[in-house]
């Protein structure tokens, strides 16, 4: 029972993979799904990069030679290392990484549209986030070579790889000698391809919604981007102009930042975390769109309480930008301030909680299927309870005290950000790679490396949580020995962590060049509008433009009094 | 709307739309005027990040920062603000005139305002230089000598900063209106279709906003 | 369960660790009922035989809504409250405490303890140092006041459950009452380069006795204090540092030579010229890059703070004392500790460069490539260098040795003739051979 | 081919999350202001212009910056309504118009929570310069401390 005037099955008619050929066509095409495959190729490389200096810290923490003396890197690598990681996984991985990908892929798709309202813009986006990209990696080179390379790279103001954190806290950031101006400058730069892309979003959700796909029809993926397009126009520009000062500390001196020329560093934390707070949610909020598609799909139940699910998504974007200072109670703020922002951060708990409750209350009498995507859905849920419930944690203004940069925030951020938006990333890879390839995988293998992902994550981290307990400070290049037994579980955990994404990862690839099983146009059963287009979609998406008359996830046998709405 | 507006690539002549294949006129039209509104409300936050430093040294540092802002001439000031508010005045006919399908009296009235751009960058550049002379900028000697002292240098520090990133935006601002004036000279907009200048207009029309708050704040009170 | 915190050794600890077990409780009462109720449905109503079978279009339930929105709420209350008020206890200053003034600095901790001796005269205590024990009475509450001099970093303690920020330019404070006595580690928690995972210190709570006794047990400065006033900046010429910078010979390194430097008029940097006299050198250690020797950089660390009045009077008389009359007693360098001979030559070499010598080597070679006051060691050896006068060779054993004992002899092109002729004293033969063989190394 | 406008979710009023006001079709290309309009705001903002200077050169002391942005504030207005012709805008215009103000008064308000407000601890440590005068210059953000 489709609820849509227009449904293709599968034919021989070109579609967007192959209407077009050669690179050049990929290079300048405005087609918001190929754009999908550009950003995906590009992050899927920075995650592999980010993935590399985690192993490589992984590597040394656990300190097989002891503890005490550096064994594989030293002080100043593992820095940049961490530092490399944290800013790659962050500015070049997972914040563009759902939005631009999924988002880009499936927005037009679900709302009816063509393409986004601006295709050439976003093109111009992922250039701009290429740009960025170069910058970055100056910001990660170390000037070797031999003396003229080294001048000429020193020239340019390369000085060697950042070694300041992915939070670039003055004052030291405005001290040391490595290549801050070009990580700075990369994120600004970055920065500007998020704001295009998510104010193209917001036109497109607000002006090309296909006939009939009222607000309160939208697909709760479609709101997810919706309230992270918010945060991404809204928030972003304050770190571009805050990164710029401190390049203008750097040149110039001007000594906001800088305690030394009467400034406050405590206001570049302000400035920096009142964009990096909402950015947790730019990572998570699609995360959850893509749960709350998952979910009511593999169930054959409508999800519950639609209404809820979206002001939640709303109210978490908005309140997201008042609870910035909970990243600072011991950064010597005033204890007001404190105060302040400890109670209002229970604020976003409170729905991410109702929207915990929505998702697995939809399970409730459905009929449910374990395909792969399924059980990252699953795997999620567990995930992001433990995220969000030690997110409580370090709410609780007397309990963050002790837990502050500690392993107990690593562990904490790794289990939302990857716990929550990369499994989110992942499962919404496998639910949507038919549509986007037109080829099935291999269910089998899907399963059995969601199995190691889900294994090798837990191992990693939360033996970091036991660490944070007894106190071990992050960004500790080697640590008392008392500390070493949990680490070297840890690393024990990485390493079959990475195996795990990097066989996940390979499986889709494989059957995307190599698979043989096509894929129909709508294999999972799912109501939406992107699955009512053949696999893969045409050039413009639709062949004829889709009228919606009714829910996206009338799943199900109405029940008493229902049926005169459906 | 009706179906006329869905002209076909081969009929698209001068003061017609362009042929956009995902959505018709008015869409793209309101689209890009959303999309531009988003983007100032970028700019505003750009900006807010240094309001917010002015914000709080100005208070912190009351009296310093009052002494410094005595050595910024208000009249230069004061004139180049109405350099901008003229050239947003000359904007909005701009857009008026297209509206009304006087492509004639738009091109006149952006080639005005790109012309006040340039007087309002003349003026800067004037005063930018006298800064200078005056011993006011980072490694002059004035600067280095220990009279003057650290919250004059961070007055001046973040008098550069917002002038300098506001210059930026009016350089920018030209280019774009530069781009409408040469496509409204080819005779290229009508009422029917008139985005780039409304578009750029809105952009401009920022600029002048940024700058009706910088001056009293830099100038007047400091 | 998950009980993993160190021993409570502070009077707030036991608060802090409840609001942290209460939080485990209820973090755990949501994960499992959530998590179970997931895993029961998924059991309960998975799809058979591959068939799907009926479902209910349950859209959702207002009152379901109510409840997991009232609830959370309620919890988030209690657990903001608590949080609140035990913070704020944990931050409450009680009358009788002990004050004592930190410093952090990249990578060590200074301690300054103020109290008023037998005489009623007001004393400062001040220790410091990598991995400096410092020690306060039991079961008083201490005030612990503290500011950086050069970035951020944070002074934790985790055994009292205490955590600040250590800013430059601001003063922040942590308060606690140790309730045990024992030996506990501090960390530092804010990221500040380089050392920051060795910016470490231990505190050791002592009974009230013994904390009065190693107060007013002054011994160590005392010895210091009761020299005359040069032999003290003899001391600290070397103790602090100074002699990395500056020689006592006339050869210029980082900074001006000390030989003769008194009395004498510099040009500075901006043109005016300056009598060296007593208010001088005490600005410049306090204020160094204030008034710049002409033809040097402003690189000099101020030592405000470090150094109290005797001090500095110490380092002025030390550097009035160089007038030439004396010969320069060249510091001696690798005092042979036991085992020196038992290190392989490497070893040896190594230590020689980066520490054992006087000024040591590393202060003006790197090790990483980077030019520094003279050519730096990375891959030196078999490199063809040029030199000052437009000839070139290739580094062998013999060029090294000749550098290390005559530097004036050769000199690398780009490079000032500013190394000082001292190591030809200070080195034994088999010094110089095993810093050549450490040279050869360095890649 | 492109779809109607008045298919668009903006125009089917009725549904839960309608946010947009309903709308008829005569702004599809923007409003039409008479053309004297223009001139009118033109010269009451070089009035308020002369006003800004004239008050401030009395000088209110504390009280000038917030006369002369109160001034600003409606300048800023004018130029928004009328010029930029935000008073005939839809809904989701004026919301994106203001949200990023409301966002920037949040974050004043945040820091100013903070930085005015932060404790100063006990008397005799802070008596003595931080650093040497030549790193840090005793003044910091807080005036608190002074
Ligand atoms: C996707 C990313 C993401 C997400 C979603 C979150 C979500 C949350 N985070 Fe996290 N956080 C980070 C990424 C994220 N965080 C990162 C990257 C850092 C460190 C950055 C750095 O320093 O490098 C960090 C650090 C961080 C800190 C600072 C710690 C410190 O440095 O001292 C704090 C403090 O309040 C915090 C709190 C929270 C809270 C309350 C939530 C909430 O949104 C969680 C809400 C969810 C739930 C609560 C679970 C569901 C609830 C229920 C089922 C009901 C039961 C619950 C209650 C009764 C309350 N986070
Ligand atoms: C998106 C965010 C993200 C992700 C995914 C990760 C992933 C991982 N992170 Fe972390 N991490 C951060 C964000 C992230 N991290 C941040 C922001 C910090 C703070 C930095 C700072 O302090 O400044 C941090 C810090 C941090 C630390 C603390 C360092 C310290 O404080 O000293 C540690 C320590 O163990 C760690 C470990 C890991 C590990 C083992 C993984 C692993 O799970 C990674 C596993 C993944 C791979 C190995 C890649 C797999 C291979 C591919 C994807 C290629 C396949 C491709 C194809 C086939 C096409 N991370
Ligand atoms: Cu000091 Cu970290
Ligand atoms: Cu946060």
């Amino acid at each position: 029972m489709s609820a849509y005037s227009a449904a293709g099955e599968a034919n021989a008619k070109p579609n967007y993979l192959n209407h077009e050929k050669g690179i050049w066509s990929w290079l300048t095409t405005v087609d918001h799904k190929r754009i999908c495959l550009l950003y995906l190729f590009a992050i899927l490389i920075f995650f592999f990069v980010g993935g590399m200096a985690a192993l490589a810290m992984r590597l040394e923490l656990a300190k097989l030679y002891g503890t005490g003396q550096h064994n594989f890197i030293d002080a100043e690598t593992y820095n940049a290392m961490f530092t490399i990681h944290g800013a790659v996984m962050i500015f070049l991985f997972i914040v563009p990484g759902i939005p631009a990908t999924l988002g880009n892929f499936l927005l037009p798709l679900m709302i009816g549209a063509k393409d986004v309202a601006f295709p050439k813009l976003n093109l111009f986006s992922w250039y701009i986030y290429m740009v960025g990209a170069c910058m970055a990696l100056f910001g990660l080179l170390k000037p070797i070579g031999p003396a003229f390379m080294e001048k000429a790279m020193n020239f340019i103001g390369v000085h060697g790889p950042v070694d300041t954190g992915w939070t670039f806290y003055a004052p030291y950031s405005i001290e040391t000698g490595t290549s801050v101006v070009w990580m700075t400058a990369a994120a600004f730069v970055l920065g500007f391809s998020s704001i295009l892309t998510g104010l193209n979003f917001i036109v497109t959700i607000h002006k090309l919604r296909a006939p009939g796909m009222t607000w309160d029809r939208l697909p709760v993926f479609v709101w997810g981007t919706y309230a992270t397009a918010v945060i991404q126009t809204l928030a972003t520009p304050v770190v571009g102009i805050t990164l710029l000062l401190v390049i203008m500390e750097r040149g110039f001196g001007v000594g906001v930042f800088n305690p030394k020329l009467g400034g406050d560093p405590v206001l570049y934390q302000h400035l920096f975390w009142f964009y990096s707070h909402p950015v947790v949610y730019i990572m998570v909020l699609p995360a959850f769109g893509i749960v709350g598609e998952i979910i009511p799909v593999f169930s054959r139940k409508p999800i519950f309480g639609y209404k809820a699910v979206v002001y939640a998504s709303v109210t978490i974007a908005v309140v997201g930008f008042l609870v910035w200072a909970h990243h600072m109670f011991v950064a010597g703020i005033s204890e007001a301030a404190a105060i302040y922002f400890s109670v209002v951060t229970f604020g976003v708990a409170v729905p991410t909680a109702v929207k915990v409750f929505n998702w697995v209350s939809t399970m409730y009498r459905g009929s449910i299927r374990f395909n792969t995507p399924m059980l990252y859905a699953m795997g999620f849920i567990f995930l992001f309870m433990v995220a969000g419930t030690t997110g409580v944690y370090l709410a609780v203004l007397a309990v963050d005290v002790y837990y502050h940069d500690t392993y107990f925030v690593v562990a904490h951020f790794h289990y939302t950000i990857q716990g929550g938006a990369v499994i989110g990333l992942m499962g919404g890879l496998y639910y949507w790679f038919p549509k986007m390839s037109g080829k099935m995988y291999n269910e089998t293998a899907g399963k059995v490396t969601w199995f190691l992902v889900f294994v090798g994550f837990n191992l990693t981290f939360i033996p970091q949580f036991a660490l944070g307990m007894e106190g071990m400070p992050r960004r500790y290049y080697d640590y008392l020995p008392q500390y070493q037994n949990l680490h070297q579980v840890s690393t024990a955990g990485a390493v079959i962590n990475a195996l795990g994404y990097t066989l996940a990862l390979l499986n889709l690839g494989w059957a995307a060049v190599f698979g043989r099983v096509k894929a129909p146009a709508n294999p999972w059963d799912s109501l939406s509008l992107e699955w009512q287009t053949p696999s893969p979609p045409p050039h413009e998406n639709f062949e004829v433009t889709p009228v919606v008359t009714g829910s996206t996830y009338a799943y199900g046998t109405p029940v008493r009094g229902d049926a005169a709405a459906h | 709307m009706s179906a006329s507006h869905h002209a076909t690539a081969a009929e698209v002549g001068p003061g017609d739309p362009p042929h956009i294949h995902h959505m018709d006129t008015p869409t793209a039209y309101q689209s890009a005027k959303l999309g531009m509104w988003l983007f100032l409300a970028t700019e505003i936050l750009l900006f807010g990040g240094l309001f917010t430093s002015f914000a709080l040294y100005h208070w912190a540092y009351f009296e310093e920062f009052h002494h410094a802002s005595k050595e910024l001439n208000w009249v230069y000031g004061s004139v180049n603000t109405v350099v901008l508010l003229f050239s947003s005045f000359t904007a909005a006919l701009a857009v008026d005139a297209a509206q009304r399908g006087d492509s004639r009296r738009c091109s006149k009235n952006l080639l005005i305002t790109i012309a006040c751009g340039f007087l309002f960058l003349i003026i800067k550049g004037i005063e930018y230089t006298g800064k200078y002379s005056h011993g006011l900028f980072p490694g002059t000697e004035r600067w280095n000598s220990p009279e003057f002292i650290q919250e004059y240098k961070m007055y001046f520090g973040l008098y550069y900063c917002m002038t300098g990133l506001h210059a930026l935006h009016v350089v920018l601002g030209m280019g774009l209106l530069t781009w409408v004036y040469l496509k409204a000279r080819k005779g290229r907009f009508s009422s029917r279709y008139f985005v780039p200048v409304e578009v750029g207009a809105l952009y401009w029309h920022l600029v002048d906003l940024i700058w009706i708050y910088l001056f009293p704040l830099l100038y007047l009170v400091g | 369960m998950f009980r993993y915190f160190p021993e409570q050794a502070s009077a707030h600890a036991a608060d802090v660790d409840w609001m942290n077990n209460i939080i485990t409780d209820l973090s755990l009462f949501f994960t499992v009922a959530i998590v179970g109720a997931m895993i029961y449905f998924a059991i309960r109503y998975r799809q058979r035989n591959g068939k799907d079978h009926e479902t209910p279009r349950i859209e959702g339930s207002h009152t379901l809504e109510m409840i997991w929105t009232i609830v959370p709420t309620i919890v988030s209350i209690f657990l903001a409250y608590y949080g609140v008020v035990i913070y704020q206890q944990t931050r409450e200053v009680p009358e009788n405490a002990l004050r004592i003034t930190a410093w952090g600095q990249k990578w060590f901790w200074d301690f300054e303890y103020e109290y008023k001796d037998e005489a009623g005269q007001s004393q400062v205590k001040k220790i410091g140092g990598k991995d400096v024990e410092w020690v306060v009475p039991v079961d008083r509450p201490i005030k612990l006041v503290m500011q950086s001099r050069d970035v951020l970093h944070s002074f934790f303690i985790p055994a009292m459950r205490a955590k600040k920020d250590v800013i430059p330019g601001q003063w922040s404070y942590i308060v606690f009452t140790p309730i045990k006595t024992g030996k506990y580690p501090v960390f530092c928690t804010e990221y500040c380069g380089k050392e920051h995972s060795n910016m470490m210190a231990s505190l050791r709570v002592v009974s009230e006795a013994e904390f009065d006794r190693w107060l007013k047990d002054r011994s160590a400065e005392n010895a210091l204090a009761g020299m005359s006033p040069s032999a003290r900046g003899k001391q600290l010429y070397t103790e602090k540092g100074c002699n990395a910078c500056h020689s006592l010979d006339g050869s210029r390194l980082i900074g001006p030579s000390f030989l003769k430097v008194f009395g004498k008029k510099e040009s500075l940097q901006d043109g005016t010229t300056v009598d060296v006299d007593e208010n001088y050198i005490q600005e410049s250690i306090l204020h160094p890059n204030k008034q710049i020797v002409e033809g040097y950089a402003p690189v000099m660390p101020s030592y405000d703070g470090q150094l109290g009045p005797d001090e500095i009077a110490g380092l002025i008389a030390f550097i009035q004392a160089q007038d030439g009359s004396a010969p320069v007693a060249a510091p001696v360098a690798a005092p042979v500790d036991d085992g020196w001979d038992k290190l392989s030559p490497l070893e040896r070499g190594e230590k020689l460069v980066k520490a054992k010598t006087v000024p040591a080597c590393t202060s003006c070679h790197s090790l990483d490539g980077s030019a520094l006051v003279g050519p730096s060691f990375k891959g030196i050896f078999g490199r063809t260098a040029e030199l000052q006068d437009g000839t070139s060779l290739v580094v062998d054993e013999a060029y090294l040795e000749e550098s290390i004992l005559n530097p004036m002899a050769k000199i690398a092109k780009n490079f000032a003739p500013a190394m000082p002729p001292v190591y030809g004293t200070q080195l034994k033969e088999q010094d110089v051979k095993d810093i050549v063989e450490y040279l050869k190394t360095v890649k | 081919m492109g779809h109607h406008t008045d298919t668009h979710g903006d125009h089917a009023a009725g549904h839960g999350f309608e946010i947009m006001p309903t709308q008829d079709h005569s702004d599809d290309f923007g409003h039409i202001s008479p053309y004297s309009i223009y001139a009118k705001i033109f010269v009451a903002l070089l009035v308020l212009t002369v006003l800004t200077v004239g008050v401030t050169r009395l000088d209110f002391g504390s009280m000038n910056i917030v006369i002369a942005m109160f001034i600003a504030s409606i300048k800023a207005m004018l130029v928004a309504l009328f010029f930029m012709h935000l008073k005939f805008e839809r809904m989701t215009t004026w919301i994106y118009a203001v949200f990023p103000l409301v966002l920037l008064g949040i974050m004043m308000a945040g820091i100013f929570v903070d930085n005015p407000y932060r404790a100063t601890p006990g008397p005799a440590a802070e008596a003595k310069a931080p650093i040497s005068a030549d790193h840090v210059t005793e003044g910091h953000a807080t005036k608190a401390q002074h």
